[in-house]
């Protein structure tokens, strides 16, 4: 049983069960209504005064989730804030307009936009147009969001979810009309960007205890919370690995680990990283050669396939 | 904007904080252009990532089978086209067979089939092979589902070629599964290296999914950082990045790894052994004509940031 | 004008088209910019059938017959049922029976997570382990010599893998989000971490603007080169 | 036998290609399709939540299983499964080259909604002649160019005796058409719109990499060095110049424009990078866990 997983190895798939529990333990912590503390996150708080610039302005809040290519995780989370930020407008009243770059995205978006416009009863004011697709090929949606800011000058802009190469289209033509910005890339190679170019940036995992943050439901404070222990868990294990490391590879060897057996050295060496026993345990060695004991039987001759995605290993 | 300050005349100082944006673009359009009429050789130092690249590319045996999966277009072509034709310089003139796939964009196979025409062709001017499809490389095509089709990849290499049609020069549409290059082909370990030449995320897709074939990427500089990172781990077995990348290339292709002569490039990772080149070949192409300007641009973006900070620093004084 | 130059021509005059926004906002940007986004929705209609579906789907739901009229492979029918669960999403418009489109979103979403724990296990699995860097030297050589010794940890290499430990760790304290920052000690480990972040995305930075530069450089050959001097003057 | 092998041997599944067999059981899978959408919209409003995370969590659960469960190790095409846990682990493995291709094929379906949306604001406002009007026929006639000559085009190359098209000798108005139109135009606008950040990392440079604050200073430091070392002369003068001091001194060495470029890479940079990434995929993989199980609201609560 074990032999199935010797191409990824024990050890991963129960540090990612423990993960996943220790996510899910916290959820049900918080659903148990306790009290739990979040911790200021300063781009954040930007939102109420973008957004309150804007109307002031009698300008747009525009609004893009991200080039992904369907809805994800990423996209999600970007919808999950502009719901905040959309509840904001509508409140003081204030235009919005949501860029799609995928259709997927924008069904998702239709539906949640009109969701907060509808909770706060204000269904009059929705606007079918003002969630709209530009295009899914990555430039021209750049070129086609770059020419809406321009024309329509956004007052506040919110860059959230997958960027690529065209952040810093988005960003510097807001820029060039004065609007206030938040951004955050799930993409780090974007990110530099938006530090030169925007006001406010969410940088890595702060993009997604945003929601947590902003609406303070209790899944997503215990989830963070959840995520916070993940994070101890991985730095204990970091140093204990790395204590363990520095003692082993302090010594020498005489065998090593090869296609899932030991097998002797001609002669005894100085210990490797890959011989350390934490590396074995993050980065099985596959076993080639297993044989199987006893054989399968064939199929049937009338149900035998004549080849195609029959998939298995080899 | 205040009034006042467009009344009275700029200091030095503030004129240097905000010089106009079209005249700096009108610069950077300059300076980008008119190196481009010069063929100057730079001297180069070439980094490790691109030289294992070299060497690890060098020692797949002739005649041996690879998989190339080609996720640029021509947005990207600065970069990508000349790394795609520095390795495909490579395998031809090795003799390596390999299969061709996108998984980033549809348009991305034919982009990758005319540089494949384009490289064939200069290499038969200097006796090379001349590389058919369907018969030397077997071209996949695009495959919308990156993920699954990787993992697929992985589990069983040849139902993913599995109803793909290839087109041989100059006759109908063939069943990929026959073309040559899958001859003896069980799963992915049966080919010695999978090469990703891609601009978009595809690399993560390959590196989450794909454990049976070593890899090497040759991604465009943004994402050299990111990717330098499983280099580092060991995940990538080369990797190279950018125009700088390619140039390296150029110049290994030229002189090799720890051959004596002028230009040699040493490596202490691959002491004791030498790598051979192909010197008298048409070893350069876009990296070499590119190197340049990209220094001159670099350059002009310097000293537009020395500019903004030396007059932020002047008005500092002034304030003091 | 032969072909190849009047395409080269038609390239040159769109690429200056939606260079000119960087002066200002004009009708000739307008006029490309839609005629870019035009083609680009026209386009993915046409990948939709011939990239995506026709292969994807409806070949393999239809099954295909060899040249000798047999059947070669076989038609897959469940796959029709796809064709309701995607139209299911157009009832986003309808103010009644919108929930239906979060059907197929569901299921699109479904297939995403559940795919993120193998995802996860796979990628980080690697990256933990670099992590793991031995910081304790074993020789008392500081620099690496000429040869180097497989497995040596020499003290400058100590030193580097201390730093780098001392980077991550704290990097990642710095996005701990449920701890008061008020102590002294995380306090400091998360500015630093945010001093550190700089440095990263400093690095970052430089090695992007090459590439930027390097495709600025490439479309001023396509202009300059390739279409003036190569194209209409005819030099080599 | 498996659903979702969708190759021989026969099965109630599938059909030989171009029977009647198939085609009464498209129909019937089509009428059956709507017929459950049509009977899905008279479920009551407080089971409608229901049946959507019933959906989530199903589609989740395949690639759940496909990581946890014991794959099927050795195996040829021939054989046969050893009992109810091996038949199980061949279905999943046999299962997932169709499950892969699921999100495509839905997401296909639902670009019509993103053209709509776009054909929408731009018909409208043709309609109503508002201002910039005609720069919306400009984007309707185009996408309609594309699509017709896309299509002719595809179409002319699909027959199998038009081989000669991969030859431009033999192309047609269509093929030069649809050659224009895509090589030449939208590769290139593409190209175009891209080369244009170089301008905009420019003007964002200049204006905002000011030494400012400790962190600012720290973002402008790297990356000038990080450029330098990019730039092949400036190495290798700066090399030329720490080898004319000492040869052999590790310490003079490592001062060297490439050996601190790649120290700061491989020590901060890679571990910084690292240290956020170790924090984005336990977000992600929390994201992606509350999604499967439906945890938590789509677009919150105020």
């Amino acid at each position: 049983m074990g032999n199935q997983y010797l191409d990824t190895g024990w050890f991963m798939m129960v540090l990612t069960l423990v993960m996943v529990s220790l996510i899910l333990y916290n959820i049900s912590r918080a659903h148990g209504g306790k009290d739990l503390y979040i911790r200021r996150i300063s781009g954040l708080n930007a939102i109420d005064e973008a957004v309150g610039r804007a109307t002031e302005m009698g300008r747009p809040v525009l609004m893009v989730p991200g080039l992904s290519a369907s809805v994800n995780a990423k996209t999600m989370q970007a919808i999950n804030i502009f719901a905040y930020v959309t509840r904001v407008a509508a409140r003081f009243a204030n235009p919005i307009m949501v860029c799609c770059a995928d259709a997927t995205v924008l069904t998702v978006c239709q539906e949640v936009i009109r969701d907060v416009y509808q909770q706060e009863g204000l269904a009059d004011q929705y606007d079918v147009d003002s969630v709209r697709f530009i295009s899914d090929r990555q430039f021209a949606f750049a070129g086609g969001v770059a020419g809406l800011i321009l024309r329509e000058k956004a007052a506040a802009t919110f860059f959230l979810g997958e960027f690529y190469a065209e952040s810093l289209i988005l960003a510097e033509t807001a820029n060039s009309v004065g609007a206030i910005q938040v951004a955050s890339s799930t993409e780090l190679t974007q990110t530099p960007f938006f530090i030169a170019a925007c006001d406010y940036v969410l940088i890595g995992d702060e993009y997604y205890a945003a929601s947590a943050f902003l609406t303070r439901q209790p899944v997503l404070v215990g989830s963070l919370i959840g995520q916070d222990w993940c994070k101890l868990a991985m730095i204990a294990m970091i140093l204990c690995g790395t204590t363990f490391n520095s003692i082993q590879q302090r010594g020498t060897t005489t065998t090593e680990h090869k296609e899932g057996k030991w097998v002797d050295l001609p002669k005894e060496r100085l210990v490797l990283a890959k011989d350390t026993f934490f590396s074995r345990l993050l980065k099985a060695d596959p076993e080639k050669n297993i044989k199987l004991d006893p054989p399968r039987e064939k199929l049937p001759p009338d149900q035998l396939p004549s080849g195609g995605p029959a998939g298995g290993d080899k | 904007m205040a009034m006042d300050q467009q009344a009275a005349p700029l200091t030095l100082a503030e004129k240097l904080q905000s010089l106009p944006k079209p005249m700096i673009y009108g610069i950077l359009l300059v300076v980008a252009t008119i190196p481009l009429f010069f063929s100057v050789k730079l001297p180069n130092k070439c980094i490790d990532p691109s030289i294992d690249f070299y060497a690890q590319a060098m020692k797949l045996p002739d005649g041996s089978k690879v998989i190339i999966c080609s996720d640029w277009t021509n947005s990207t072509r600065g970069e990508s086209k000349g790394e795609m034709e520095a390795l495909l310089r490579i395998l031809m003139r090795k003799n390596i067979k390999f299969v061709l796939l996108s998984i980033g964009d549809p348009q991305a196979p034919q982009v990758a089939k005319d540089t494949i025409r384009e490289v064939t062709s200069a290499e038969e001017l200097h006796g090379g092979k001349h590389y058919k499809e369907f018969e030397d490389y077997v071209n996949l095509g695009y495959f919308p589902s990156g993920e699954g089709t990787i993992v697929s990849i992985n589990n069983n290499v040849r139902s993913v070629a599995q109803g793909k049609k290839d087109f041989p020069e100059g006759s109908g549409p063939k069943d990929a599964l026959q073309s040559p290059v899958f001859e003896g082909i069980k799963s992915v370990s049966d080919f010695k290296m999978f090469f990703l030449v891609t601009a978009s995320s595809t690399n993560r897709t390959v590196l989450e999914r794909l454990t049976n074939c070593p890899m090497m990427y040759m991604v465009s500089g943004v994402m050299v950082p990111e990717n330098t990172s499983y280099y580092a781990s060991g995940q990538l077995k080369g990797l190279c990045g950018g125009v700088k990348g390619v140039y390296d290339l150029e110049n290994l292709m030229e002189v090799g790894i720890n051959n004596p002569g002028p230009g040699q490039i040493t490596s202490d990772k691959y002491k004791g052994e030498s790598i051979p080149g192909w010197p008298g070949k048409t070893n350069t192409g876009k990296g070499t004509a590119y190197y340049l300007a990209l220094h001159f641009t670099l350059a002009l973006l310097i000293i537009a940031v020395i500019v903004g900070n030396l007059g932020m620093y002047l008005s500092k004084r002034r304030a003091n | 004008m032969d072909y190849s130059l009047l395409k080269q021509f038609v390239a040159v005059t769109a690429t200056v088209g939606l260079y000119s926004v960087l002066y200002k906002e004009n009708k000739f940007y307008r006029f490309w910019e839609h005629v870019f986004l035009g083609l680009a929705s026209g386009w993915a209609l046409v990948i939709l059938w011939t990239d995506v579906l026709k292969s994807g789907w409806y070949e393999k739901m239809l099954g295909a017959s060899a040249a000798d009229g047999n059947t070669a492979v076989m038609g897959y029918w469940p796959y029709m049922f796809l064709l309701p669960i995607g139209l299911m999403a157009y009832t986003v418009f309808n103010k009644k029976h919108n929930w239906l489109s979060r059907i197929p979103i569901g299921i699109i979403l479904g297939l995403y997570s559940g795919q993120q724990f193998s995802a996860w296990m796979t990628y980080y699995g690697p990256l933990l382990n670099d992590s793991m860097k031995p910081i304790v030297p074993n020789t008392a050589e500081f620099f690496h010599p000429a040869t180097v010794v497989p497995g040596t940890v020499y003290v400058s290499d100590a030193l580097t893998n201390l730093i780098a430990l001392l980077t991550v760790i704290s990097v990642l304290t710095y996005f701990l989000f449920s701890f008061d920052v008020k102590s002294k000690v995380l306090h400091a480990t998360s500015t630093t971490g945010r001093w550190l972040l700089m440095i990263g995305f400093g690095a970052i930075f430089g090695s992007t603007v090459m590439m930027r530069f390097t495709l600025l450089i490439d479309r001023m050959y396509f202009i300059w080169i390739e279409f003036v001097k190569q194209g209409l003057l005819h030099m080599k | 036998m498996n659903l979702f092998l969708q190759v021989d041997p026969k099965s109630f599944w599938n059909a030989p290609h171009g029977s009647t067999e198939l085609t009464v059981k498209l129909f019937a899978a089509f009428i059956i399709g709507i017929g459950i959408a049509v009977g899905l919209t008279f479920i009551p409003a407080q089971l409608r939540k229901w049946v959507v995370r019933f959906v989530t969590f199903g589609a989740g659960l395949f690639y759940v299983l496909f990581w946890i469960f014991p794959r099927p190790i050795s195996r040829a095409p021939t054989d046969a499964p050893r009992g109810a846990i091996e038949g199980m682990s061949f279905w999943i493995a046999d299962s997932q080259p169709v499950i892969m291709t699921l999100t495509n094929v839905i997401a296909g379906f639902m670009i019509g909604l993103g053209i709509y949306s776009l054909l929408r604001v731009h018909f409208s406002k043709i309609a109503k002649q508002q201002r910039d009007w005609a720069f919306s026929a400009v984007l309707v006639i185009s996408m309609l160019l594309m699509v017709t000559l896309g299509y002719a085009d595809f179409l002319q190359r699909q027959d199998p005796a038009n081989f000669g098209l991969a030859d431009q000798k033999n192309w047609g108005l269509v093929n030069y058409g649809k050659d224009l139109l895509f090589d030449g135009l939208l590769q290139n606008m593409d190209a175009g719109m891209f080369s244009i950040v170089a301008f905009y990392i420019m003007s964002a440079a200049y204006r905002a990499f000011r030494a400012r604050s400790i962190e600012a200073t720290i973002l402008l430091v790297t990356a000038l060095i990080v450029m330098l070392s990019l730039m092949g002369v400036v190495e290798f003068m700066w090399s030329g110049a720490i080898d004319s001091i000492s040869k052999d001194n590790g310490l003079i060495q490592s001062f060297k424009l490439s050996a601190i470029s790649g120290w700061l890479k491989g020590t901060i940079q890679t571990p910084a990078i690292r240290g956020i990434d170790f924090g984005v995929g336990i977000g992600l993989l929390a994201m992606g866990l509350r999604l499967w199980l439906s945890l938590e609201k789509t677009g919150g609560e105020a």
